[in-house]
């Protein structure tokens, strides 16, 4: 079987994840040449219900198109992340926003634990774009899809007048990943 | 014609002549066209069509006006009027000349 | 032709062209009014040389709903309620053609309520019809969503205790440019009616008060179709430009006749070209019928 | 007949399924919508609204989905190629007129993203639980065409494919799809105009004078009147005869029911479509359609790594079924696996057709997600016993 790269992006409705999970895959399946599928789940609530957004990346076709085991997690809320921790595969990647979620379940993967939300309102003024700092963290932290293909995608996907402010975020995630270590 | 009060030019006026048509077997005998010919040229007759309604039939060919309320009232398109052409007194020589 | 079709008489009935005569005789009751109502729309066609290539009628379920079986033009017999968006589409996909919904008060009011108060709103350049007998005439007398007050139908036995539905008020609350109102009996107006409906630009409604002998008449007790003709006569009172609230209609009361609405507004596709115009511009080519009519 | 190239957005695209229909309708040449909003079909209604003022169509709202269907059907009876889309309950209230259309042979599709029912159900989550509605639906006798997508691609490539089964043979078909597709997003190919084959709507050639709306060749299909151009046809939902008046008599009954079953079903051959895979010596077949199909490749891979001699077939076009290819496959096999997401629908179909002759065993998912693989291979092991 070829390589196969599962990413669960999950939080509440209106948080943006639906957007920066089809920006991540456009951005393997468009720029990168890859094969992507983003798929979601979400609730009857626009707003403060459970939402996930799932990205498959493969060098192969796609036929299952749900996470099972996830290489990378990024919960946005205590409860995504107390229901979801435990599908990240071993030695895969959490990444949550301590804005929100104090304590991160025991597991055998990498936990990067980061005030998102916080530092897109501290440095960007705006905490509407934490999704996209977090993609900029996902992008920093795993190297399956071209940082540049990214930039690229924000750039068709989001809303006319806001790119300036969506790339900033989309580096301020860059940075903080870096400046982490 | 009764008028309830006499035109001046009642001498000159046309009093238009029609000629009543009945397609006795799509009547129904509804009875419209009796109840409401303003000139009472109509009657219901006693014999039947083919459906077994007594169509109406005329009084006096020479009461109908043409005004078409028959035709126009009648639910199943089964009398019409049409208007008799008769040449006016003194415009036949008019065309000649 | 049918076997049983009465042989053609040496002069044509004037309609003969406007109707499918291969099936007259219709399945209307003597003394419907239905047929008069017909008459009546061909007239008007012919009075306002409409051409008839480009009219389309479109019925739904009933009595009335067979109008569009007895037209000789483009006619479209539907599901019980759903004339109206049947010719919200058809308008919609070829604007050149005249489409007009012939179709009862059952159809319309009751059923069809929804599409009639949102087509209405939305001033879809259509014609609507409502040949209204006061009841559900094809299922045997039924209390209908026209049924006056204290009436006796089939489904209201001891009398109608609902408010009915002031049809006119209806239709020009939710906006239709062009309302009016006659009985059967007012055979020219109504003509003259339908004319102005046909040549009006938006949403325009004629409802014709219409007798039903067979039920309506038999379960009141109030004598043949005939005797309903003669009611209207000592009882209809013509009032044009009355306030659509006026124009309920009482068991056996006074039944108020005219034209109520006659005003210029824009259209659905009106307002839809003005609107894509303006956001897109240029790149806009105003919509006259969908690309591939 | 290539497509027109207005409609067609030529190029690689990142969107999902519901998106791909749309796209796939404006490619078909489908120039109205008559819609009403119902999670999750709505993208379809929104992406084509984007669009329709730059291709010449026109999108209406509708008050309800009795509203959307008919004015679909209105529409195409004014020469439109036209469209729908809905979800469980609107299915549910536009199958007296999908019956409407397929009496007066309107063509025209009719999009159901399905989500999990009864009733107001799982609005944001899948199911495949319409698949009986889908063929008995409306009421009376009737077949219908049914397509299930697998992907945004194909719901893409299914939408054109719809809209010239609905003109060759003149009924409402149907895009039977579910929320998953519908919302996943994937790479959409779409090509060129000239590339796309689409079928225009068959028109008669005869002088009014001469034409009959529902006289038929050997195709059993009538060719439709031009409106407005003085054809002064009659339609009716009634029972009819060839010149369409109605005829209320079982003789008349007989005749245009049949025409209008056998239509689909003398035509089965060139209607049914579906996709084969080692099916040659397999003991256990596993049918499946729609995301279905893609859910079963993980648990497929399992059996293999067992050795267990697997096969597969993947509906594409679910209605008409096919029959004949599922009784020869009964002969052969040990059993075949039938994953749905619902408690058996189109599984019902197979044992009818296996008719004993082999295993029959459903995998049943009541919906509001896709099956587990593990599952699906469990039933696989039991089958190939």
């Amino acid at each position: 079987m070829g390589f196969r790269h599962e990413v669960r992006l999950s939080g509440t409705g209106g948080q943006g994840l639906l957007l920066i999970g089809k920006v991540l895959a456009e951005a393997a399946a468009v720029y990168d040449g890859k094969n992507a599928t983003q798929s979601q789940s979400y609730g009857p609530e626009a707003r403060g219900g459970a939402s996930k957004s799932e990205v498959i990346i493969s060098d192969e076709e796609i036929d299952y198109p749900k996470a099972t085991e996830i290489d990378f997690l990024l919960c946005l809320t205590q409860e995504s992340c107390d229901k979801y921790a435990s599908d990240v595969k071993p030695e895969g990647t959490l990444l949550v926003d301590s804005t929100y979620v104090s304590s991160v379940p025991e597991g055998n993967y990498r936990v990067f634990q980061f005030p998102i939300t916080q530092k897109a309102k501290d440095e960007l003024g705006s905490a509407t774009v934490a999704n996209v700092v977090a993609l900029g963290m996902i992008s920093a932290l795993t190297s399956v899809v071209s940082s540049e293909s990214i930039e690229s995608a924000i750039l068709a996907r989001v809303p006319k007048g806001t790119e300036d402010l969506n790339l900033k975020a989309y580096r301020l995630g860059r940075t903080l990943v870096e400046e982490a270590g | 014609m009764k008028f309830w009060r006499t035109p001046l030019d009642v001498e000159r006026l046309k009093v238009p002549r029609g000629e009543v048509h009945i397609i006795k077997d799509r009547c129904k005998g509804c009875g419209f066209c009796v109840e409401y010919c303003p000139r009472g040229a109509l009657e219901m007759s006693d014999e039947f069509n083919a459906k077994g309604y007594h169509p109406p039939r005329i009084t006096d060919e020479t009461l109908c006006v043409s005004c078409n309320l028959c035709e126009m009232l009648c639910p199943e398109f089964a009398i019409f009027c049409v208007l008799k052409e008769e040449p006016e007194p003194g415009e036949e020589k008019k065309v000649e000349g | 032709m049918r076997a049983d079709a009465p042989a053609k008489p040496a002069i044509e009935h004037p309609m003969e062209s406007l109707l499918r005569m291969d099936r007259i005789p219709h399945i209307w009751c003597p003394t419907c009014g239905i047929g008069t109502a017909v008459t009546a729309f061909a007239s008007a066609l012919e009075e306002n040389e409409i051409p008839l290539d480009s009219v389309s009628v479109v019925s739904g379920i009933g009595c009335t709903g067979r109008v569009a079986g007895y037209m000789k033009l483009d006619s479209y017999h539907t599901t019980h309620g759903r004339a109206v968006p049947f010719a919200v589409g058809l308008h919609l996909a070829k604007p050149s053609l005249k489409v007009v919904v012939f179709s009862g008060d059952g159809d319309l009011a009751g059923i069809g309520g929804n599409h009639f108060i949102h087509t209405a709103r939305r001033n879809v350049d259509i014609t609507v019809i409502c040949v209204n007998n006061f009841l559900y005439a094809m299922t045997g007398g039924q209390v209908a969503a026209t049924t006056p007050v204290s009436a006796n139908t089939s489904t209201s036995p001891y009398g109608n205790f609902e408010q009915p539905f002031n049809l006119p008020l209806l239709a020009q609350s939710c906006g239709a440019v062009y309302v009016a109102r006659w009985t059967a009996l007012h055979i020219r107006r109504m003509t003259k009616a339908f004319g102005e409906a046909l040549n009006k630009k938006g949403f325009s409604f004629v409802e014709v008060i219409a007798p039903c002998s067979t039920l309506y008449a038999r379960r009141n007790r109030l004598g043949t179709g005939l005797d309903l003709m003669k009611f209207y006569h000592d009882n209809s009172e013509i009032r044009h430009g009355a306030d659509p609230n006026d124009l309920n209609i009482g068991f056996q009361e006074k039944i108020i006749c005219g034209k109520f609405v006659d005003i210029e507004k824009p259209t659905f596709l009106d307002s839809m070209n003005e609107c894509y115009g303006k956001s897109l511009g240029e790149k806009y080519e105003i919509y006259e019928g969908a690309a591939h009519a | 007949m290539k497509a027109d190239p207005k409609g067609v957005l030529t190029g690689a695209h990142y969107i999902d399924g519901n998106y791909a229909i749309a796209e796939g309708a404006l490619a078909a040449g489908c120039r109205f919508f008559g819609g009403y909003p119902i999670t999750p079909s709505t993208e379809i209604a929104e992406r084509f609204v984007q669009r329709a003022p730059h291709v010449g169509g026109l999108f209406i709202q509708m008050e309800d989905e009795m509203g959307s269907m008919n004015a679909v059907l209105g529409a195409s009876w004014g020469g439109v190629k036209s469209m729908t889309c809905t979800s469980g309950p609107g299915f549910s209230l536009m199958m007296e007129n999908f019956g409407l259309g397929l009496m007066l042979e309107t063509p025209c599709v009719l999009v159901n993203v399905q989500r999990g029912g009864p009733s107001t159900g799982l609005p944001t989550l899948p199911g495949q639980g319409d698949m009986m509605q889908a063929r008995w639906g409306s009421h009376g006798d009737y077949e219908v065409i049914a397509l299930a997508p697998d992907s945004p691609q194909e719901g893409f490539d299914l939408t054109i494919h719809a809209f010239n089964l609905s003109e060759r043979y003149r009924m409402p078909v149907l895009m039977m799809t579910d929320e998953c597709v519908g919302h996943m997003t994937e790479k959409v190919v779409i090509p060129s105009a000239e590339g796309i084959e689409v079928e225009p709507r068959r028109f008669t050639k005869k002088p009014p004078s001469e034409f009959l709306p529902y006289e038929v060749d050997e195709s059993l299909v009538p060719y439709a009147p031009i409106p407005g151009e003085g054809y002064r046809f009659h339609v009716s939902g009634l029972t009819h005869d060839e010149q369409g008046y109605p005829v209320i008599n079982a003789e008349a009954q007989d005749k245009l029911v049949r025409r209008l079953v056998d239509k689909v079903k003398k035509n089965a051959a060139d209607i049914c479509k579906y996709e084969e895979k080692d099916i040659d010596g397999a003991d256990v077949v596993v049918l499946s359609y729609g995301i279905t199909s893609r859910v079963v490749q993980p648990a497929v891979e399992m059996a293999k790594k067992k050795g267990i001699k697997i096969g597969q077939i993947r509906l594409i076009v679910v209605w008409p079924f096919p029959e004949e290819r599922i009784r020869e496959l009964a002969g052969s096999v040990k059993g075949i696996v039938v994953p749905e997401i619902n408690l058996g629908q189109m599984v019902l179909e197979v044992e009818r057709c296996a008719a004993g002759r082999c295993a029959t065993i459903l995998v049943a998912h009541a919906g509001g997600g896709v099956h587990d693989p593990e599952t699906i291979f469990q039933a696989i092991k039991e089958a190939a016993k």
